[in-house]
């Protein structure tokens, strides 16, 4: 097994999502975007885990998922209040707050 | 295999803190409404205080608590011992009611949409929300865990459980409740983003050196050879982690937004108290666990220093609104202290402790006079709004300008001390440099902290301005206690800088 | 232990200044007494310590020194020499006339006093610890805060335009004061470095910086002092302070306060930076040379009386940086002892067209003409004032600006005789102001001006009468000043010019007999 | 200090010294109360000044008690000094130190010789009678008494420039003598012509005193002192180029204070100042200043004659133009001026001629202090009768009507011109003498200017008192009051005997001074009796050519056009339109355009950085849009930049 190719799709994950939340207007796939960048990590930690033969990085993830669970309960939660004022779940129409 | 020994003593502060605030949850969900208030505002001060009084006793410690995942030091009491100091003002802040006719600073309920109906009711009700309590907590459990950090699964968690609560209670202003969701939703998503920056990191750091305690990652570094690459790619992105969440440039843009958009008792605990614990993790990180890359990062903290004390000041030349200038002027504060932190040295560290604690003191006390000056619309923070208002409340306008003097670095303040003993453990350390553009940053954010001076005592009021509204015992102690500390610090600064110093040793 | 006398010349007026804000609002009167009679007590006090050291006598006036910040070695430390203690005199003495003159001024506004009266003693003591400080951090934490009460006043009592002129000088000092921070900062790891961090003076003199660190710090002390004192080209507040504040805080701002920094030369810069300092003196030397005649050629050409004369003050200033940066003994003496002449030279110019002003209610020069025949003392006084501005002998001021000029004779040949013009100039823009404000036909509008009025006289007799007496009687003082001037230059390593020609022998043995 | 002086005193009288020291002894006795003669004036004047309207009645009173006191006490002192050796005559009065400078150290301390001796004698006498005459003249003055305070300031400052025996104690009494010039010009200060006549005669003034504070900051540089003592016993030690130096700095001074060419063009306009100042300080006192610091400096100039050449050509040119501008003038007083300037001119050159003529400037000086004060004080009598008209076109006849006034005035007539025995024959005559002795070109100027002097004051006397009457007064001219007549025939008295007297009567004057001046012989090259027999030529074709233009023809009352010269005249020789174009019109250019600099440039340099400051601040500002997908991308980016920075560090 060569650690390198993990290492290489996870940074190719953690591109795809920093470029999701780039390009992507709708709040939600923006956020979505953000946990395929925790998950890219989680696959590094996974794999150095394995390089380093020892457990560390797998807790790691295992934690890393309760925290993005977390995270997605206080930013639905967010997301949610604010599609309902604004009937719109577009980040570029938050843009009130500027200069 | 044996347990883990947990030194419950020396976690005990955490413990509580994190103890009141699930105690605070169960009563969100159980204690009938009216008594709510009074009871969660008791408990907040109660543990708050208790965590105080465990943090003083436990001062003088030095061990790594936890099996290894948390510090016990110098720093990490400080900072904690200053962040629950802080937390007890912040939270006198928050129950604050006398301010708004219906109640306190907060939405009686987040989520219901504004202008309502549901809305309404609530308000014609009288109801209030008291969920920030627990939350409130939550975060300062987080933010003294996160300088206590002592290896990087548990500085990631410290930062989430920091940071998330923190989301929240910025979207639930009373007023202006669209942009207070929106500020929520950008301090999210931003501050999600950065976390899985930091977390990417955090993955390449631990690729390099195989283990999450710090001080091993320390012995790795001198230890491995080769793969260099992806230490520093993981230093780096960890590195843009805590700065953003110190609000320092290229990673600021957060904190305007965000800033003005929270409500403003928020606003305050969270550029006081957030600063605190995220230079604390960085100052940690950076000197116990990558102490060895030193000249790496230095060069990159350079670059990153000069930026932010310039943009911090240069942009809050025309702002407009106070928090937003305030929210800049945090953003040039954060790059004084970087100057420190490019020194690298036990001496910088006291002189970051010592920065920082009176930078909170200043900041609560400005933001919660941010909250007095009011008109129709609630906080008048329009800087327009504020002409002549030296004239109107003296004492007031008298007060905050203490505290703008203080941010601008004028001797007799604490924040000359403060930036007094950043700048000399940069010269100390070989900046001297940076510390000269520091003086012209100075010498920049000087200008408008005087803007709003000349603003409040030299402009005739304008006739349909602002008023001042009387405070409860609550913001007038806290308040008092800002400008008494700003100026004593300022004056005596000794104990403290005495008490800096002697805290500022790493335990390894 | 004896009697902290140093500590109480200063805690006095901060007593003061905290009783005069507790007077309840609305009775100003009572604050202004509070005021005055606070520093009145100060003099008092002040005049017993200049005794010891200008006669002799033992009032038991000892240097003192407290702990104050332990962990960057700075202290609370109190000394006098000859040089603070000339512009301690001049603090204590100008205090209280500074208070009686604004007697009126401050009730024009639409304010309480108090606040006015009060700050004045904050200043006050802010500029005495200056003086007398021996720490450099105390020093420079003085040093800026004084800007702060002087910014309020500039601010909320004066001209229309006094927001700006107050901004202008606050931002100017301040920037000034950054630069400095960043040479104390320093200055002072240079004494980490040696091993003993302290910001105690004498520790700090004995420090050995090399040349390029020496430069350093100089340039961010001399920027400081520069604009504080105010150096051409960083002049330009002045002007507009002088011009938009009430007279008599005019007065004290240029007149005291500005003192502060042309003291910080000769009494910070020399002696902890001698080789940068002997290096940079020829560029310092020309900027004086200009500030001299650039003052006096602009104060020539202005039209508004406070500005005219706050240009005056940057061509006196010019002299006295002169003097400093001559490094010859006569000349730092004389520019010691010039300030501390200018300082009441100036007062009283500024004191007086505040008289002026407020009768007329306008400062432009044309609009008085022929004040003398309504008001002859008021007349006879201005005039007074003026050729002491003018450095006309027996006035104190001539003699400092003579040693000045010819203690610079001696290194800087051409410099001193380009500043020689400044008498030629400094005639013209004085004797032109009288003559267009005070002779010739009597203007409709000044008709019927009332003459000096008791409480006026009070306030300018003292002025007038110390010049004369200074100017007839200076050995105590010079001498005093020489004592410590002497040790400065030594610092410096400037040996002191000998005469080119050899004094005829007999002379000589007489002498030394 | 006492023993310096004392041993100085043995040294130089030992050695002969330079041009003629002799002994300086520490006074005792009566000369110990020397500083009584400054203290009267001093103290008369600070009663009158200070002592407000109280005073009013007796102020005049007061002014001239305070000025006859000084001038008995100078009688005392004179008779105590001719009681001592003609060699131990100069006494020094150690008063009070004055100030001690890094190594420059001065005392206040008096110098009383012979040299200083004759000059009070001169103020204090003169200034008395002209201290009484005033009395009558500013009767009608409702500041009578503030003109007597500035009287007595003058002869008390005047007192101790001729007495301080260090050159900046002597500075001090020069500026105050400058100062009570700048009062007493501007006395009438609602005048505008007063007030501005009295702002340029400081102003031009102060142009000499930078001579005299660079000559002071040279002497410093030289000898370490600006002591008499020490500067003259030590001047054989310094450079002949320092002590040229000295020298035509000392001559600035002396050339502003004296209105010698080239800063002669305050002295016209001073005449704006009521007539017995114009007496007292613009023609008998005040003004000789210049000479008397001149002689007093013989030391210094015995050893610089280039400096010394320096001084007779300015002499020269001034008592050329002076004497030029006299002839053009019809304002009697600035007639009179303009004689003054020339006389003062004879008096530089005289100084200028070194030991030679240092005594005979003094006699000169004395004796034209009698006579011009004399004719001064006349021609204020005639003002007084004439309703303060002073244009000589105005008068005519009037020697009917003020019989008084006329004869003292022709006695002074006399005396200026040269006739013998009257007084100016005598100094004049010496000064010609010494100048022909010196160099050919200086002695013509001196008997071309001896010619001029008798034209105009001919025709000064011709246009006043004789001829027809142009005057048109209901009121006719009358005599004045004994109070003003009484000095005027003591001042004609001694233009009549001043000259022969202090020659010939008991001491003459050449010896009286030697001890102080030095002595030198001149060798003439024509005989004595053809110089005097030229000279007198001379004068009386002046009176002729005079007498033929303006008593053989009627005067007449508009201004005739006249050749370019007497235009030039009529303008002061253009000094003034010099000064205006060469220095007023650029001084005020560039006052106006450093104003403006100062505003645009310096200022505006602040300014337009604040500004620039603030324009980057709108430009970063908008960095922030407000969408948060631009802030993660910026954020993104510092990723990227903090991630490269870390590697490129490791690259090299």
């Amino acid at each position: 097994m060569n650690p390198t190719n993990y290492l290489v799709l996870s940074i190719i994950l953690f591109s795809i999502g920093a470029a999701g939340v780039l390009v992507r207007r709708n709040a939600l796939i923006a956020f979505m975007s953000v946990e395929l960048m925790l998950n890219a990590a989680n696959l590094s930690f996974v794999t150095f885990a394995r390089m380093h033969g020892n457990l560390d990085g797998q807790i790691v993830a295992f934690f890393v998922m309760v925290v993005a669970a977390a995270e997605v309960v206080v930013g639905l939660a967010i997301i949610v209040t604010i599609f309902r004022t604004r009937r719109s779940a577009s980040v570029d129409d938050a843009s009130l707050l500027k200069l | 295999m044996n347990a883990p020994t947990i030194e419950y003593a020396e976690l005990a502060p955490l413990i509580t803190i994190f103890g009141a605030a699930v105690v605070g949850v169960l009563i969100e969900a159980f204690a009938p409404r009216r008594l709510r208030h009074p009871i969660q505002v008791g408990l907040s001060l109660v543990a708050l205080v208790a965590a105080l009084v465990q943090v003083i006793l436990l001062a003088g410690t030095g061990m790594v608590a936890a099996v290894g995942a948390v510090a016990i030091d110098g720093p990490a009491l400080f900072l904690q011992g200053t962040i629950l100091v802080l937390a007890i003002i912040s939270v006198g802040f928050f129950a604050e009611r006398r301010l708004e006719a219906g109640g306190d600073a907060f939405a009686p309920s987040a989520s219901s949409l504004p202008g309502s109906e549901e809305e309404r009711v609530l308000v014609r009700e009288r109801m209030l929300q008291t969920e920030v309590y627990p939350l409130v907590l939550f975060a300062v459990g987080g933010m003294m865990l996160f300088p206590a950090a002592n290896d990087l699964l548990m500085l990631f968690i410290a930062l989430e459980v920091m940071s998330l609560p923190l989301y929240l209670l910025c979207g639930m202003a009373r007023r202006r409740r669209l942009l207070s969701q929106e500020a929520a939703l950008k301090y999210f998503l931003l501050g999600a983003f950065s976390s899985a920056i930091f977390l990417f990191g955090m993955a390449f750091v631990y690729g390099y050196a195989g283990t999450l305690r710090f001080g091993e990652i320390s012995e790795a570094l001198t230890a491995n050879v080769g793969q260099d690459g992806i230490l520093l790619a993981g230093v780096g992105l960890m590195a843009v982690g805590l700065l953003f969440k110190v609000g320092a440039v290229p990673f600021h843009s957060w904190t305007p937004d965000v800033y003005q958009g929270a409500p403003t008792p928020i606003t305050g605990f969270m550029a006081a108290c957030t600063k605190l614990a995220a230079f604390g993790a960085l100052v940690r990180l950076f000197y116990v666990a990558f102490g060895g890359l030193r000249t790496d990062w230095q060069p990159m903290l350079w670059a990153v220093a000069i930026a932010t004390m310039l943009v911090g000041a240069v942009v809050a030349l025309t702002q407009t609104d106070i928090k937003r200038m305030l929210a800049y002027s945090s953003i040039a504060h954060a790059g004084f202290v970087l100057t420190a932190m490019v020194a690298a040295d036990s001496s910088a560290t006291g002189a970051i402790l010592f920065y920082l604690a009176t930078y909170g003191i200043a900041t609560l006390g400005a933001f919660a006079v941010v909250t007095l000056v009011r008109d129709s619309g609630g906080e008048a923070t329009h800087l327009a709004k504020w002409a002549g208002l030296g004239r109107r409340s003296p004492v007031l306008a008298a007060t905050f300008a203490l505290f703008l003097l203080a941010f601008a670095g004028i001797p007799l303040t604490s924040g000359f001390v403060g930036k007094l003993s950043v700048f000399t453990a940069a010269i100390d350390g070989g900046a001297a440099p940076l510390v000269v553009v520091g003086v012209i940053a100075s010498a920049v954010a000087a200008f408008f902290y005087v803007r709003v001076i000349v603003l409040m005592f030299f402009s005739d009021p304008a006739p349909e301005g602002p008023t001042v509204a009387v405070p409860s015992l609550w913001t007038a102690v806290g308040i008092t206690l800002g400008a008494a500390a700003t100026l004593l610090l300022g004056i005596v600064p000794g104990p403290l800088l005495d008490l800096a110093q002697q805290a500022s040793i790493f335990v390894r | 232990m004896t009697f902290p006398w140093l500590t109480t010349l200063i805690a006095l007026p901060a007593l003061g200044a905290v009783l005069t804000a507790l007077v309840p609002s609305g009775r100003g009167p009572l604050a202004k007494q509070v005021a005055t009679g606070f520093a009145l007590l100060t003099l008092l006090v002040g005049a017993l310590i200049s005794i010891q050291y200008l006669f002799d006598v033992d009032m038991g006036v000892e240097s003192e020194t407290y702990e104050w910040i332990p962990e960057f070695g700075a202290s609370w430390a109190l000394d006098v020499h000859g040089i603070s203690l000339a512009l301690m005199a001049l603090t204590v003495l100008a205090t209280p006339i500074v208070a009686l003159a604004m007697w009126r001024e401050a009730e024009d506004e639409q304010r309480d006093p108090k606040a006015f009266f009060a700050l004045l003693l904050v200043v006050e003591a802010l500029t005495l610890t200056a003086f007398l400080s021996q720490d450099v951090l105390l020093f420079y934490v003085v040093f800026e805060a004084m800007l702060i009460p002087l910014y309020f006043m500039i601010g909320m009592y004066g001209g229309p335009q006094r927001r700006y002129a107050a901004v202008k000088f606050l931002l100017y000092n301040l920037v000034g004061g950054l630069a400095m921070l960043a040479a104390v900062i320093g200055l002072y790891v240079q004494s980490v470095d040696a091993g003993n961090p302290s910001f105690f003076l004498p520790d700090l003199i004995a420090l050995d910086i090399d040349t390029t660190t020496q430069w350093w710090l100089f340039v961010g002390f001399m920027l400081a002092f520069a604009i504080k004192a105010p150096l051409w080209p960083f002049h330009t507040w002045l002007p507009d302070a002088a011009a938009e504040a009430t007279p008599s805080n005019a007065a004290f701002l240029s007149g005291v306060a500005d003192k502060v920094g042309t003291y910080g030369m000769i009494a910070l810069v020399l002696p902890l930076f001698p080789d940068a300092s002997r290096d940079a003196a020829p560029v310092i030397v020309a900027l004086a040379v200009v500030s001299i005649i650039y003052g006096a050629l602009l104060a020539i050409g202005q039209t508004d009386l406070k500005r005219l004369i706050g240009y005056t003050s940057i061509s006196h200033f010019g002299f006295i940086v002169l003097g400093i940066f001559a490094l010859s003994g006569q000349a730092a003496t004389g520019a010691t002892f010039y300030m501390v002449n200018h300082g009441l030279s100036t007062i009283a110019l500024f004191v007086v067209v505040g008289f002026l002003i407020n009768r007329r209610g306008s400062r432009q020069v044309d609009d008085f003409g022929g004040v003398q025949k309504p008001a002859p003392k008021l007349a006879g006084v201005f005039l007074v004032a003026g050729l002491s501005g003018l450095a006309l002998p027996p006035l104190a001021t001539f003699l400092s600006e003579f040693l000045v000029i010819s203690g610079t004779f001696t290194r800087y040949r051409p410099a001193a005789i380009i500043a020689t013009l400044g008498i030629v100039l400094s005639a013209l823009y004085i004797l032109w102001l009288y003559q267009r404000t005070m002779t010739g036909p009597v203007q409709p509008a000044v008709e019927g001006m009332p003459d000096l009025r008791t409480r006026e006289a009070v306030v300018v007799a003292p002025l007038l009468a110390l010049l004369l007496v200074v100017g007839f009687f200076p050995k105590p003082l010079t001498d005093a000043i020489d004592e410590a001037v002497e040790p400065t230059l030594v610092e410096v390593g400037v040996e002191p010019p000998e005469p080119l020609a050899p004094v005829a022998e007999h002379v000589e043995e007489g002498t030394g007999r | 200090m006492t023993s310096t002086l004392s041993a100085l005193a043995t040294a130089v009288a030992t050695e002969g010294g330079h041009g003629g020291g002799q002994a300086v002894v520490s006074a005792t006795g009566v000369f110990d109360l020397t500083w009584l003669l400054i203290a009267f004036p001093l103290l008369g004047a600070a009663i009158l000044l200070l002592g407000g309207r109280r005073t009013d009645r007796v102020g005049h009173l007061i002014g001239c008690g305070a000025s006859i006191a000084s001038f008995v006490m100078g009688l005392v002192l004179f008779f105590a000094m001719l009681g001592e050796p003609s060699d131990g005559r100069a006494f020094t009065v150690q008063l009070w130190e004055y100030v001690n400078a890094g190594g420059y150290s001065v005392d206040v301390s008096l110098l009383l010789d012979q040299l200083s001796m004759a000059f009070v004698l001169l103020i204090t006498g003169v200034g008395s009678l002209i201290h009484v005459y005033s009395i009558g003249y500013m009767e009608h003055d409702e500041r009578r008494r503030r003109f007597f305070g500035y009287l007595n300031l003058f002869v008390a400052a005047m007192l101790l420039l001729v007495l301080a025996s260090d050159y900046l104690v002597l500075f001090i009494g020069w500026e105050g003598v400058g100062l009570a010039s700048y009062l007493l010009i501007g006395f009438w200060q609602h005048k505008n012509s007063a007030a501005v006549a009295a702002k340029k005669a400081f102003v031009v003034n102060r142009v000499g005193d930078m001579g005299m504070v660079l000559a002071m900051a040279s002497m410093i540089t030289v000898f370490g002192s600006t002591a008499f003592d020490v500067v003259f016993a030590s001047a054989e030690g310094a450079s002949t180029g320092w002590v040229t130096v000295i020298g035509l700095f000392l001559l600035l001074g002396a050339c502003g204070k004296s209105a010698q060419f080239p800063l002669q063009s305050w002295l016209l306009d001073a005449m704006e100042g009521p007539t017995p100042v114009s007496a007292l300080i613009h023609a008998a006192t005040m003004v000789t200043a210049g000479v008397y610091l001149i002689v007093r400096s013989a030391a210094i100039y015995d050893l610089a004659p280039d400096a010394r050449t320096a001084v007779v050509v300015v002499g020269a040119i001034t008592l050329l133009m002076g004497a030029i501008i006299g002839c053009a003038k019809d304002d009697i007083k600035k007639a009179l001026a303009g004689s003054t300037m020339s006389q003062i001119g004879y008096m530089t050159l005289a100084a200028g001629l070194g030991p030679a003529g240092y005594a005979f400037a003094i006699f000169h000086l004395l004796t034209h202090g009698f006579f011009k004060a004399n004719m001064f004080l006349g021609a204020g009598s005639v003002m007084h009768g004439m309703h303060d008209e002073v244009n000589m076109r105005r008068y005519g006849g009037l020697r009917i009507m003020m019989p008084v006034t006329f004869i003292t005035f022709a006695m002074g007539y006399l005396a200026i011109i040269g006739i013998p025995p009257f007084a100016g024959y005598f100094s004049k005559d010496k000064i010609i003498e010494a100048a022909f002795a010196d160099n050919w070109v200086v002695g013509l100027a001196t008997l071309l200017g001896a010619g001029i002097t008798a034209f105009y004051m001919t025709r000064l006397m011709l246009m006043t008192f004789f001829g027809n009457r142009r005057w048109q007064h209901s009121d006719p001219p009358h005599e004045s009051p004994p109070v003003m007549t009484v000095p005027l025939i003591v001042l004609a008295v001694l233009s009549v005997i001043g000259g022969f007297g202090l020659l010939y009567l008991g001491a003459d004057i050449v010896d009286w001074l030697a001890p102080v001046t030095g002595e030198a012989h001149h060798d003439l090259p024509m005989p004595l009796w053809l110089l005097i027999t030229i000279t007198l030529a001379t004068v009386v074709a002046g009176v002729a050519v005079a007498w033929a233009m303006y008593g053989h023809r009627a005067v007449r009352e508009d201004v005739p056009a006249g050749n370019p010269l007497t235009v030039a005249a009529r303008n002061d020789l253009y000094g003034d339109a010099f000064n205006e174009a060469v220095f007023m019109r650029p001084g005020q250019y560039l006052t106006r355009s450093l104003v403006y600099f100062e505003n645009r440039g310096v200022d505006g340099a602040v300014v337009g950085t604040a500004t620039a400051v603030g324009g980057l601040s709108a430009r970063l500002r908008r960095w922030q849009t407000g969408f948060v997908r631009s802030y993660a991308a910026t954020m993104l980016g510092g990723v990227g930049v903090v991630v490269l920075a870390m590697l490129l560090v490791r690259l090299p």
